[in-house]
């Protein structure tokens, strides 16, 4: 079922929280007392979605856990600019093994903690998109296959960016990255289905699977969240802009994120059982130009002269996931039935209809 | 209470009293029956632990680190293309210092793949952090397993037993299985040095810079020189549990007086010293040396053993190609400081060749007149390996040299050397 | 030390038959090392396995080259070139058949072993009547009882009961029973006359 | 370094250790939080804070409620009269309105003002007696308003009208269907029981002599320290039309103020109303009111140049009023007009066509402007005049020190909230000019423009409100045009305000911070730790309301 969205005129349905939601209707990281999974001093660049990311994903995990979890993270960016040796910037019990066999740690933990008959405590695999669809993918979908009771969480900033930018299997069409095609006819990755690890992971029919992205600070919440309701394998997929890798401005973090969904290009949508059961409609839908111009890996496309071709496969793209998994953009009174009570839940006036 | 067993059998009986809590394991020739029966024991209700079909020995290996640092004894086995298809996660789990037991059942590497015994697996791993015993019999391949839970423990250092496959795997044999409530006497509960709890967060897994990795490497080898005490130490304990040897740093075998000392390990001491024996009644000073601790290598021990021989065979159940034997340049640095007798390198048995006594009895005479080469292969068809290498001299695309030497041998690569 | 060689063919219990051989000398307290020969063979392909009995330990991991006894699970392998290689002179042999050594072609070859040393035993039909399946592994090993008296049919039977259970063992133990007067009475001929 | 004995060395890692690493030291720029002025606060005529009245009463409990409407109070005493008769500029000058429709700022504030009424919440005066008396001359909305400030200012004050009830042009002006007359009571009421003195049918004939010397005064009759004058404009203006002796003709001034008589003016069943203002929409509207059939607007120039603001225009249109653009009226019969047909010259001004027709209209309403009574600063020295108003400093002070003047009678635009204002400013400078000190005006803030707003945050109007909200705007009553909100949706109307400029608390930086460098203070501000704040300018972006701004690091 798509999530209860806080119906709020001022603060918005988006925002973080605000002082007139009772407090259950907050989210995690709007609390004083959110747990800071991921604790400042690390060193990630100016603007990193991926810390952002970690700490929304963590922080609700450890809320639904009442703080009994165990994280298990592959190599890449956050493991480096979150342990370097004397300091690490985890607050919770945290394991790094290697690059490619995260979920198999996970596996291991979550194994040893049945065989100790604490299976109170929950077990979160964590990497980025190089540890998790391309050198981990062996182990991830083992995971996946057999079973285990793991949340695995993909941070997708959609390149090796810890390595300098290389292209991974979740680069986009035409990003250019190092290891893509700098200049000529057609610069940048190639087109094609790339690997779409959230239907591979649904190929599994493993109980539960989403997307979100950094931008929807609620639906990454709510999905967080509700992920910990199931037992089982489950995997959570978040798209993390990366300011360095994609040449975007640290503070257009989250707003690249968010045109990345409000042009079609993230489908944000999550899967029980290998069904897709809910998709988030796109609020106010945007060219893909809008999304593609704010990042130097696209500047290609725009000059020295835009390359209207190329533009309009990726427009195609975003075209075809938008009829693919409903996210025809929609006024979101119509999927808000519950306006009134949660206005009502939220300011202690009386329901809206009675009147 | 003993028992007429096959060794993977056996083996899985010690591994099961060990009271494993996590043993994870993808299927490899000739480990299975070491898995198989572990499996049927957890799935009968004999044994509680978790078991896991994982899709791969790196996921073997992978899912042991994750139940170790978990606070779960963690066991899992492989052979030859899987311990080095784990290899990345074998280092991992020393660097971690995660107090894994791992089985090997020794068998040689591809290309040209062969399914048969040599110690080619498990000595590429020799640098991996992991102390690695070798069991000369089953009956010591099982007691190892039981003691190699107590050291790995002890020093949070993973531990590999090293056995033969098939000429010990597969064997069956008599053998004295201990009782559950020895073990349990000897093997306390596993109490991590360092475990994962929420109720007391850590870190683990690092990213160690320049400022304090070579301190790391200094510590893990200061922890591999504990080792060589605390194993001479629990072969002590387990003798008086268990009332026989069984494991330590080295065996030596009629040595006293020997002129001539065979150095080797694993299973292919007994048929030595069957031929030792013999060559003893004929008149030969004649001792064996078994090494059963290669990682970390008893330099002390063996100085000791050898310390009156004049005349040493090394016999390498591996070769480091354009090097030559393996043990032979251990043995040799251990006995650096003392007189160097000389050393005598015999690769023998490789890719499941048979190594018999009549074989060996040859080669020792060889060695006792002074006849034997300084490095040989024994059992080498000599007139094959000229015949490719003149071909090899002739054109330089002579196709692959396995091909090449099977069809002169016009047969397949199955039965008996 | 008693060294036996087995031949026969993948799926017809040679591993088992040696294996239960050496549990029958371990039951009679003795040392005993039983081994398949180490390969990737397949259903139908054929196989050897070991069986080493001593009174001392076995240190020896060897393959068997020189046994002091054969056992012929299947005699359509008799022609292959070093099947009988080995054999020790006053050597053992007990072949798997219905006919004799003549009509086997093998009279040239068993000429030179102790005539009462060297028995065929029709072990499959023994199965077949006492087991209802072709496995002539238990009535070998009866047969090789009564052959060799390395082990007592005793022992035997002891072994088949600890592997085997229910009819199986039953059929099994009857079989061997069988083939152990069936091969003594072949002795007993041959040894008279 | 830390040397971890228990643990394996360098391996492990005792948690939250990297507090250690202040990345401030990265930062090139800082976030730091700033108040910017709403564009309606901005706006209104009367100085109001309405983003903050908003922030209150979007809390939903009469509590709030009560706040929201003294922070109203504190710059207009009239918040039921505004929700009313105001001609929302705020919302015109609203940033919501460019996102959907404007925030309905007016409704909310009547529901403030009328809910105040049915609580009967009272002022009190903080401030301690000051011991100066002030007389203001007027007790219409600039002068009550002025009084209203003054008195919390500590000031005694006494009110001064020749008319019969106090509310000038808001009661003899304001048609009741447009404001109610109990709720204009209720409004002056509340002034004048703060202690203000009320003495109507009272001319001033001699202002000086009822100042002290100090302020000018000659004879010292009441000792007033000072004087605000604000007796507004409602003088009709009359023009020279031909006309019949039995033609009927009015002016509107005298139609409006007749209505609160006992007899309401006759004028007939079809009537002519000449001119384009706001008093001639009321003139109309007030005619058809009275019965008339016909109620016919007559203006020289087009709609777009009208003087009366749109909406009046609209609910005149609604309510039956016609209109005749680009017409004069060349003379006037017994039950009939003759107009001639004007066009716009290239400069934009009427010129006379020679196109005549009849107009049927039993009278005419002269609705073409109103001039002030400046009789009573006629012959105080150094007070001056140009256009029939008089003139003012910035200070609202006449050239005569200590007399003061405002509303209608000063040039400025003729509505009551900006009377209103020009009560609140004067009484702030007549207050300073007492004491003696400069007036403190506090300093404006930058206006907030909507491109420095994230409205993606602000979720639309759900459609299951708007109909209600549509319904409670619309004209519903002969008594009252415009009918109020309900609480909900006077809330739902608050919580559209989108705190232009100013925080609301959203939480949004605080969560948005990859550095965790955003803390939370237990009022439910925040402030920036500038220890780990690397400087990457998320908290800017994505403040909803742009309440932050990025500011390069200090040399």
């Amino acid at each position: 079922m798509p999530q209860e969205r806080i119906k709020f005129y001022q603060i918005g349905s988006f925002a973080a929280g605000n002082r007139l939601l009772p407090a259950d209707l907050r989210s995690v990281q709007s609390l004083p007392e959110r747990s800071n999974a991921l604790t400042c001093g690390h060193r990630a660049c100016q603007g990193c979605g991926e810390a952002l990311g970690a700490r929304y994903a963590l922080d609700t995990v450890m809320r639904a856990t009442k703080g009994k979890m165990i994280a298990v993270n592959a190599t890449g960016c956050l493991e480096v600019f979150s342990t370097p040796f004397p300091e690490t910037s985890w607050q919770i019990a945290w394991l790094h093994s290697l690059f490619g066999n995260a979920p198999a740690v996970a596996t291991g933990v979550a194994a040893a903690l049945r065989a100790k008959g604490r299976t109170d405590i929950r077990v979160v695999g964590q990497g980025g998109d190089g540890g998790t669809v391309d050198i981990g993918m062996g182990c991830l979908s083992g995971m996946f296959e057999r079973n285990d009771d793991v949340l695995y969480v993909c941070y997708d900033n959609q390149a090796y960016m810890n390595t300098g930018v290389q292209r991974s299997g979740a680069t986009p069409p035409t990003a250019r990255t190092a290891t893509t095609q700098a200049v000529g006819d057609q610069p940048g990755n190639t087109f094609g289905q790339g690997k779409n690890v959230p239907l591979i992971a649904m190929a599994h029919q493993i109980p539960y699977v989403a997307t979100a992205t950094v931008a929807d600070l609620r639906d990454l919440e709510y999905k967080a969240a509700r992920a910990m309701d199931f037992h089982g394998a489950r995997y959570l997929h978040v798209l993390v802009p990366c300011p360095l890798g994609w040449g975007s401005s640290p503070a257009d973090t989250i707003r690249v994120a968010r045109l990345a969904t409000e042009s079609g290009l993230f489908p944000v949508f999550e899967a029980e059982d290998g069904e897709v059961v809910g998709a988030s409609p796109i609020r106010r839908q945007v060219p893909v130009t809008e999304y593609l111009r704010l990042q130097a890996r696209y500047a290609h496309l725009f000059r020295p002269v835009e390359r209207t071709e190329t533009i309009a496969r990726i427009q195609a793209i975003a075209d075809r996931n938008i009829s693919r998994f409903g996210l025809r953009a929609e006024s979101q009174n119509q999927q808000n039935p519950d306006f009134e009570r949660t206005l009502a839940s939220a300011s202690g006036v009386r329901d809206l209809t009675e009147g | 209470m003993l028992r007429q067993l096959e060794g993977s059998r056996a083996v899985a009986e010690a591994v099961a009293m060990s009271r494993p809590e996590v043993i994870c394991a993808y299927p490899i020739t000739p480990q299975t029956h070491i898995v198989e029966a572990l499996s049927a024991k957890v799935k009968a209700g004999e044994l509680n632990a978790e078991f896991l079909n994982v899709e791969s020995e790196f996921a073997a290996m992978s899912v042991a680190i994750g139940a170790s640092a978990a606070g779960a004894r963690a066991y899992t086995a492989t052979a030859s293309q899987g311990l080095l298809f784990m290899c990345e996660a074998v280092y991992n789990a020393s660097g971690l210092g995660l107090p894994i037991v791992m089985t090997v059942a020794n068998r040689a590497i591809g290309a040209p793949i062969n399914i048969w015994n040599d110690h080619s697996d498990s000595m590429s791993q020799r640098d991996s952090g992991w102390i690695q015993l070798f069991a000369e019999t089953n009956q010591e391949a099982l007691d190892l397993h039981i003691q190699a839970f107590k050291i790995a423990e002890e020093l949070s250092t993973p531990v590999m037993v090293c056995m033969d496959g098939f000429l010990l795997t597969h064997a069956s044999e008599r053998m004295d299985i201990p009782e559950q409530r020895q073990v349990d006497a000897f093997l306390p509960p596993y109490a991590p040095r360092q475990v994962l709890d929420p109720a007391d967060p850590i870190s683990i897994g690092a990213m160690v810079g320049p400022e304090a990795f070579t301190e790391v490497r200094y510590l893990s080898q200061a922890r591999m020189l504990q080792a060589l005490d605390l194993i001479a130490a629990v072969m002590a304990g387990f003798r008086s549990w268990f009332g026989r040897d069984s494991g330590g740093l080295v065996r030596p075998y009629r040595t006293e007086d020997a002129d001539l000392i065979v150095v080797g390990l694993g299973s292919v001491l007994g048929t030595v010293k069957d031929a030792v024996d013999e060559l003893r009644d004929e008149g030969l000073r004649i001792g064996v040396l078994g090494i059963s601790t290669f990682r970390p290598f008893p330099a002390h021990a063996v100085r000791e053993a050898l310390a009156g021989a004049r005349r040493l065979v090394v016999i390498e159940r591996a070769i480091s190609p354009g090097s030559g034997g393996i043990v032979t340049g251990d043995v040799r640095t251990a006995l650096a400081a003392a007189h160097v007798p000389e050393i005598s390198t015999v690769v023998a048995g490789l890719g499941g060749r048979a190594v018999t006594k009549k074989s060996l009895r040859r080669m020792l005479r060889g060695a006792a007149d002074g006849a034997l080469e300084p490095m040989s292969f024994l059992h080498l068809d000599t007139g094959l390996v000229e015949h490719e290498l003149a071909r090899m001299r002739a054109t330089r695309r002579s196709g692959p040299v396995a091909e090449n030497l099977l069809r002169d041998l016009g047969v397949t690569a199955s039965g008996i050397g | 030390m008693l060294s036996v060689r087995f031949h026969g063919r993948g799926g017809q219990g040679v591993v088992t038959a040696a294996e239960l051989l050496a549990a029958a000398a371990f039951s009679e307290g003795r040392h005993a090392q039983a081994f398949p020969s180490f390969g990737s063979e397949r259903m139908g392909a054929p196989v050897m396995s070991f069986c080493r009995i001593d009174d001392r330990p076995i240190r020896t991991h060897e393959p068997v080259t020189e046994p002091d006894a054969l056992i012929v699970q299947d005699p359509t392998l008799l022609h292959q070139a070093d099947l009988l290689a080995g054999l020790t002179s006053g050597g053992y042999m007990l072949v798997n058949s219905t006919h004799g050594f003549g009509e086997l072609g093998l009279t040239e070859f068993v000429s030179e072993f102790r005539p009462e040393r060297l028995l065929v035993v029709p072990a499959s039909s023994l199965a077949m009547t006492h087991l209802g399946r072709p496995l002539p592994g238990a009535a070998m090993l009866g047969g090789f009882a009564a052959l060799t008296g390395a082990v007592g049919l005793d022992s035997v039977l002891t072994a088949l009961t600890e592997r085997f259970s229910g009819r199986v063992a039953d059929g099994n133990a009857a079989a061997a029973r069988a083939a152990f007067a069936y091969v003594l009475d072949e002795r007993k001929a041959l040894t008279d006359a | 370094m830390t040397i971890m004995q228990s643990k394996p060395f360098a391996i492990t890692l005792d948690v939250g250790t990297s507090q250690a690493n202040k990345t401030g030291a990265w930062r090139t720029e800082r976030p730091v939080y700033q108040d910017l002025m709403p564009p309606c606060n901005h706006a209104c005529p009367a100085g109001e804070n309405i983003q903050q009245w908003l922030y209150h009463a979007e809390e939903g409990d009469p509590a709030s409620y009560e706040a929201a409407w003294r922070q109203i109070m504190a710059d207009n005493p009239f918040p039921a009269i505004m929700g009313r008769v105001c001609y929302r500029p705020c919302e015109t000058a609203c940033n919501r309105a460019q996102l959907d429709s404007a925030v309905g700022i007016n409704s909310v504030e009547r529901f403030l003002g009328d809910e105040a009424i049915r609580q009967g919440w009272q002022m009190s005066v903080a401030a301690a007696p000051t011991g100066k008396r002030v007389l203001v001359v007027g007790a219409g909305p600039s002068g009550l308003s002025a009084a209203y400030h003054l008195t919390r200012l500590g000031h005694s004050v006494t009110i001064r009208d020749a008319g019969a009830e106090p509310g000038g042009m808001m009661r003899y002006g304001i048609p009741k269907y447009r404001l109610p007359r109990d709720i204009l009571d209720a409004e002056i009421t509340r002034i004048v029981e703060m202690g203000v003195t009320l003495e109507l049918g009272t001319a001033v004939t001699d202002l000086l002599g009822s100042l002290k010397p100090s302020a000018g005064g000659t004879a010292d009759a009441d000792g007033f320290d000072a004087a605000f004058v604000a007796v507004g404009a409602h003088i009709g203006k009359r023009v020279y039309i031909p006309a019949g002796d039995s033609a009927r003709i009015l002016d509107a001034v005298s139609v409006l103020r007749g209505m609160e008589d006992a007899s309401p003016p006759m004028l007939g069943r079809r009537v002519a109303v000449y001119g384009g203002g706001n008093t001639a929409m009321d003139a109309a509207r007030t005619a058809r009111r009275l019965g008339a059939s016909e109620a016919v607007v007559v203006y020289r120039r087009t709609r777009e140049r009208m003087p009366a603001h749109d909406i009046e225009v609209t609910e005149a249109l609604d309510e039956g009023v016609t209109m005749r653009w680009l017409s004069t009226i060349a003379r006037v019969d017994e039950g009939e007009l003759l107009i001639e047909k004007m066009r716009l010259d290239d400069s934009g001004f009427p010129q006379p066509t020679g196109e005549f027709e009849t107009l049927e209209a039993d009278s005419l309403v002269l609705a073409l402007g109103q001039d002030a009574d400046l009789t009573v600063l006629a012959d105080v020295p150094g007070v001056t005049f140009a256009d029939h108003v008089v003139q003012v400093g910035p200070d609202l002070m006449t050239g005569h020190p200590g007399v003061f003047a405002g509303g209608d009678m000063v040039p400025a635009e003729r509505t009551v909230t900006v009377a209103i204002g020009h009560g609140k400013k004067a009484a702030r400078n007549i207050d300073a000019w007492i004491r003696g000190n400069a007036s403190t005006a506090p300093p404006r803030h930058q206006v907030a423009e909507y491109s420095s707003l994230n409205t993606w945050y602000y979720s639309d109007a759900p459609a299951t409100v708007r109909p209600e909200l549509e319904a409670a705007r619309r004209v519903t009553t002969f008594d009252e045009v415009v009918g109020s909100l309900s609480e909900s949706t006077a809330l739902f109307e608050a919580r559209r305000c989108m705190s232009c400029g100013n925080c609301f608390g959203c939480d949004n930086c605080y969560s948005a911070c990859p550095d965790n460098a955003v803390v939370k203070l237990a009022d439910g501000k925040y402030e920036i730790d500038l220890d780990y704040c690397k400087g990457c300018g998320i908290c800017a972006a994505e403040c909803p309301c742009g309440a932050i701004d990025m500011q390069p690091e200090p040399e």
